[in-house]
């Protein structure tokens, strides 16, 4: 039996890497996304194998789910820029024999990529050797973790970890996610999709079904997080899938949310998070030092909050770019911006 | 944990890691994300298989979320990256 | 009486709420935005008064103490990084509200302008609360964070100017800054599977020579070296400065590349110092003098005002490199003043000089430096901003940069290793060579200017010329922050001991 | 022999393929995917040191900062995307090749 | 109970080799429409007699609701993207094979 999962083991050890050298080699980059697709998903089971539930529920929604969503809608932006479907390689091969003269590439650039090369190997191969080295592990903070689980208000030791003892890592990674929106917000606007993008009358049903069981499933996520693998990231990851959907579907009520109304969404979580740190302060104790009889309830409230800003800085993420905003200048600029540069700085 | 459950498990493995090759023929887009696709049902597979065998009951709830979530990135798919245009 | 706890988490807390707040209100951002900048300012004023009082604090952000919970640790580092911080910061904020409100004023192309202060300032005021957190925490992963949002953030206000170089530069810029971050993890990753730790202090403990720690710190440098734009990897930094909006200019130049920098300093001088042998801190000498030596002549050769200033950045963080191997060697904590005063007036120069640019693009229209003669007649103010802060830049008395060339010079001299000196002499001079080729035609040359009708606020002339002033003369008040830095721990042996959990 | 420990060399594999991908591949979209690949590897290497023999024995700490470190390259990776589809949109281009010739003939004629 | 048991087992068994097959399809049949048949063996039968079999042997009905309504979710999902798959490839004017 052991020796069963030995076998399950040497596969996946095999099957990881071959698969993220095939995912970089292969010539049509909509191959490497699918391939970067089921990568996620065997980095799952990997995560299973394991024993990181959490992680794996992350992967499972976050690396299989959305990440693949957005690389397949950022292909087709590009692709459609390119008008066919095989251009984007071509015109990649022909940019780089064009700016590379090819005499001097045939010259100077093995050798430097072979020396580059060979220090990356022999990097490795000291990093593998130092690996094995040290292959006994002290066992990290787990026994400081288990020691002080009860006064954290929560039973599972991740949950207590991300939201209590390192709480303040997890406010700033909200951020980060704010960020994100912030940025891709103030990159571009959002993309129309074209009229021969129409939804397909099974994807209504399957928004009908799918969209209130992935809630559902969120604020289940979110729930147990406190005993057991789940928690807001995962619930919030569900609940982008969710939004993804409904934008798929090109659901009209969803390109109707005012623009007011998306932003405090987005901000909810972070301004929550952020909030409630202050309060423990005010409380009398540390930044983010929850009172330890209440301190479950706490990290229920902000895991909520925060689920649900997650959910929709996702849904956002995908939709790639601010909303359309009422106002005429807003669209006097955008010509301006994307007709590209002015006499602005710099150039 | 059972035999019975590693070894299925570890067949369904197996079926991935030879579905992988469809991915990298081809010959049309759609046919990789079709081996993606059956590569969401084996992993919803092996994780139920698991689940039983090692007793752990959360890996019911990643393939309940393996399960919502399979079907995403082939829709997302179908509908903007490969059907979106006639031709 | 607020303690230094109380300002440290201020120092965070309130820009990560405006930043909030400025996103949500984008109306009231012209208001929002320079009201944070100066709360800022306000607590890194309070923070540093109650430094000088009650000394070195370590602060247990969630109540929980070192090996579980993350911990802010103030020393003397971290203060004057912060107090260097809120001056450059809220100039370079003035001089962003008015470069803002100059731009929006005449109606042509409002919505554009309008766009970019309603995302400057919130992606603004987050860099700044990560560049806050990351001067203030003690915990590695932590600062793994802090660098990701300093760098998203940098990478977005960059591609903020819409244009097309901006963008290919910041998609550059996000790459490298992806590769750097993912390989300090990888290090952190190892570090903790070694020791079971992420604090700093107590990390500096443990660490004995293992083959992990070896690989794990080569790991750690090489992703900080990337983001700092060390020379044979400084290729993202000069499009990326050169072709942002000026005030984000300014702050890339004079804080972001400190970010790194500061870790750098702190693993190289002091967590890792006492078991790293003294031939290890010749590789990053060595790189400094390469980057000396290549950023001088670059800038030299450069005929757009900016791409100037930007390749002086990457000669000057030779110096600080330069002053790796000095600190090492170094018996006293001179090394270590000197480094603390360079990279202080190289934030304030740097940042002077690129708002000054940044005016007289707008008044002229264009950078190219052969084409300004006479501008001084248009903008006295100005012009005289970035010579002063040349000047300082080149290390003329009594400029910050003079007592730290003074100081590293000493220390080389005192331990024979005189070529480290003879390096700083050498860029001196051609930084020397650069700055007069520019202050040429600013100030020398006399020629009619065609001015475009653009009337510059004086809030951005005089917000350049302060900061260029106070790095002319920070040498001046040298006595002060050498005083706060006794009472850090970055000497070995010193007051790191007693903040210790 | 521990088959679990192999996970170790798995990670770093993924981690140099990432690298050598990052750097070598011209395409952007690809260079995106590599730096993926990269923390990929990193996380593997993570949640293998936290690997305990069983279910107790685990430490919880890596597992919460690869789940942090998940969204943090989530997010990067939208920013990335988005910012490619912009460089294209604004450049026609999806490539980040050596330019040196082309911008310094722009400065010259500016 | 044994009985239950052993019959799950055989169920198990069963569904095995139905994703086996739905691979060997993924990977022998000649064009898109056919592939996709054998992915959909793979996910309604398969996952199906997997899903059975594990029921058969649960200890609470808890598990067996669960188990159950993965199986619907895959099968929801599953069935929405062939179909889109398949309307898409038609869209796009790709031939059924045939034996000619």
């Amino acid at each position: 039996m052991t020796s069963v999962m030995s076998f399950f083991d040497i596969m996946l050890v095999l099957a990881l890497p071959w698969l993220g050298w095939r995912l970089l080699a292969s010539p049509d980059l909509f191959r490497a996304v699918v391939l970067f697709i089921s990568l996620g998903l065997l980095m799952s089971l990997t995560w299973v194998r394991l024993h990181a539930p959490d992680v794996a529920l992350a992967e499972a929604a976050i690396g299989a789910g959305l990440t693949g969503a957005l690389f397949l809608s950022a292909l087709r932006r590009l692709e459609r820029m390119q008008d066919s479907e095989r251009r984007l390689d071509y015109a990649e091969k022909r940019e780089e024999e064009r700016q590379a003269p090819p005499a001097r590439r045939r010259r100077s650039k093995p050798i430097a990529y072979g020396l580059a090369l060979l220090l990356l190997v022999f990097f490795l191969v000291l990093l593998g050797w130092s690996l094995v080295k040290t292959s006994v592990s002290p066992g990290g903070l787990g026994p400081a973790v288990t020691g002080q689980m009860g006064q954290t208000g929560v039973q599972s030791q991740v949950t207590a970890v991300l939201l209590n003892f390192r709480g303040y890592d997890t406010l700033l990674e909200v951020m980060v996610l704010f960020l994100a929106a912030l940025g891709s917000w103030s990159l571009t606007r959002i993309r129309q999709p074209l009229p021969e993008e129409v939804a397909a009358p099974v994807l209504a049903s399957l928004v009908r079904l799918l969209v209130p069981l992935m809630i559902i499933v969120a604020g289940y996520l979110v729930w147990i997080g406190s005993s057991r693998a789940g928690g807001a990231f995962q619930g919030g990851a569900v609940l982008g899938a969710a939004g993804v959907l409904l934008l798929l579907a090109d659901v009209t009520v969803v390109r109707q949310i005012p623009s007011a109304l998306l932003r405090w969404a987005l901000v909810l979580g972070p301004l929550l998070f952020l909030l409630s740190a202050i309060a423990c302060m005010w409380i009398g104790g540390n930044l983010l030092e929850y009172p330890r009889q209440s301190a479950g309830a706490w990290i229920l409230l902000i895991e909520s909050a925060t689920a649900v800003s997650i959910g929709v800085t996702l849904a956002a993420l995908y939709a790639g770019g601010r909303p359309l905003e009422p106002s005429a200048l807003e669209e006097a600029g955008e010509v301006a911006s994307e007709s590209g540069g002015d006499e602005g700085e710099g150039e | 944990m059972s035999w019975l459950y590693s070894t299925a498990a570890l067949c369904l493995l197996c079926a991935i890691v030879a579905g992988l090759w469809r991915i990298l023929r081809g010959p049309t887009a759609a046919d990789s994300m079709l081996a993606a696709q059956l590569f969401g049902t084996c992993g919803v597979a092996i994780l139920l298989l698991l689940s039983k065998g090692l007793n752990w009951v959360v890996l019911l709830d990643i393939a309940l979320v393996f399960a919502l979530l399979a079907a995403l990135a082939a829709v997302a798919f179908a509908l903007r990256t490969w059907g979106g245009t006639e031709r | 009486m607020p303690d230094t706890a109380f300002w440290a988490v201020c120092l965070v807390v309130v820009p990560l709420f405006f930043a909030i707040i400025c996103f949500v209100r984008s109306a009231l951002v012209s208001i929002l935005g320079p009201l944070a900048a100066w709360l800022n300012a306000i607590a890194a004023l309070g923070m540093t008064v109650s430094f000088v009082h009650s000394g070195p604090v370590r602060y247990a952000i969630g109540g929980w103490q070192v090996p579980l919970g993350i911990n802010f640790r103030i020393d003397g580092l971290s203060v004057l990084l912060i107090a260097m911080t809120a001056v450059t910061g809220l100039s370079v904020s003035m001089y962003a509200s008015g470069y803002f409100s100059l731009r929006i004023g005449p109606a042509r192309e409002q919505g554009r302008h309008q766009h970019q202060r309603a995302y400057f300032w919130p992606l603004w005021l987050l860099l700044w609360a990560a560049l806050h957190g990351l001067f203030l925490s003690a915990d590695l992963f932590n600062i793994y964070v802090t660098l990701e949002i300093t760098g998203l953030s940098a990478v977005l206000l960059t591609s903020l100017s819409g244009k097309a170089a901006a963008r290919l530069a910041a998609m550059r810029y996000l790459l490298v800054s992806l590769l750097g971050s993912c390989s300090y993890l990888f290090g952190v990753a190892l570090l903790y599977r070694c020791y079971g730790i992420l604090d700093m202090a107590v990390l500096a403990r443990l660490v004995s020579p293992a083959p992990l720690m070896w690989v794990s710190l080569a790991l750690l440098t090489t992703g900080l070296v990337l983001k700092t734009a060390l020379f044979p990897l400084h290729f993202w930094l000069p499009p990326a400065h050169a072709n942002a909006l000026a005030p984000v200019s300014a702050i890339l130049s004079g804080l972001v590349v400190k970010a790194s920098l500061y870790l750098i300093l702190r693993l190289w001088g002091d967590v890792f110092a006492q078991v790293l042998p003294l031939a290890a801190y010749l590789l990053p000498g060595a790189l400094g003098c390469g980057a000396v030596l290549w950023g001088a002549v670059q800038a030299l050769l450069q005929k757009r005002l900016k791409m100037l200033i930007a390749y002086s950045t990457v000669a000057q963080l030779g110096y600080m490199f330069i002053a790796l191997p000095l600190i090492r060697l170094d018996h006293g904590s001179s090394a270590w003043e000197a480094v603390i005063f360079l990279i202080m007036s190289h934030a304030c120069a740097k940042s002077a000089m690129f708002m000054a640019a940044g005016s007289i693009f707008l008044k002229a229209g264009h950078d190219r430096i052969n084409d300004l003669d006479g501008i001084k007649e248009v903008l006295p103010v100005t012009s005289f901003a970035f010579v002063v802060a040349g000047v300082s830049l080149m290390g003329f008395p009594p400029s910050g940069a003079f007592i730290g060339k003074w100081l590293l010079l000493g220390v080389s001299l005192a331990s024979g290793q005189w070529w480290w000196g003879i390096m700083l002499v050498i860029g001196s001079l051609l930084a020397a060579g650069y700055v007069y080729r520019v202050a040429c035609h600013l100030l020398v040359f006399k020629a009619p200017f065609y001015a475009r009708r653009q009337f510059i606020p004086p809030v951005m002339e005089w917000s350049a010329l302060l900061l260029a002033v106070l790095a002319m003369l920070l040498g001046l008040f040298a006595g002060y922050p050498l005083g706060l830095l006794e009472a850090g721990s970055p000497f070995p042996g010193h007051a790191c001991l007693e903040v210790m959990p | 022999m521990n088959t679990i420990f192999l996970y170790n060399f798995s990670g770093l594999a993924l981690f140099a393929i990432g690298l050598h991908g990052l750097i070598r591949s011209s395409h952007l979209l690809r260079k995106i995917l590599a730096a993926n690949l990269m923390s990929s590897g990193v996380f593997l290497i993570m949640i293998v040191g936290a690997y305990g023999t069983d279910k107790g024995m685990i430490d919880p700490v890596p597992h919460a900062m690869v789940l942090t470190g998940i969204v943090v390259s989530v997010s990067a990776t939208a920013v990335a995307l988005a910012l490619v589809c912009l460089v294209q949109e604004t450049t026609n281009r999806v490539l980040l090749l050596q330019k040196r010739k082309k911008e310094q003939g722009r400065r010259t004629d500016a | 109970m044994a009985f239950l048991h052993n019959l799950g087992t055989v169920c198990i068994l069963i569904g095995v080799p139905f994703f086996v097959s739905g691979t060997v399809g993924l990977l022998r049949f000649p064009d898109i429409y056919t592939r996709l048949h054998a992915l959909t063996k793979a996910d309604n039968v398969g996952l199906g007699f997997v899903v059975l079999g594990l029921a058969l042997q649960a200890e609470q009905w808890n598990t067996v609701a669960r188990l159950l309504l993965i199986w619907l979710l895959v099968l929801i999902g599953s069935s929405a993207s062939c179909h889109l798959v398949a309307r898409a490839a038609l869209r796009k004017k790709i031939q059924p094979w045939s034996r000619s």
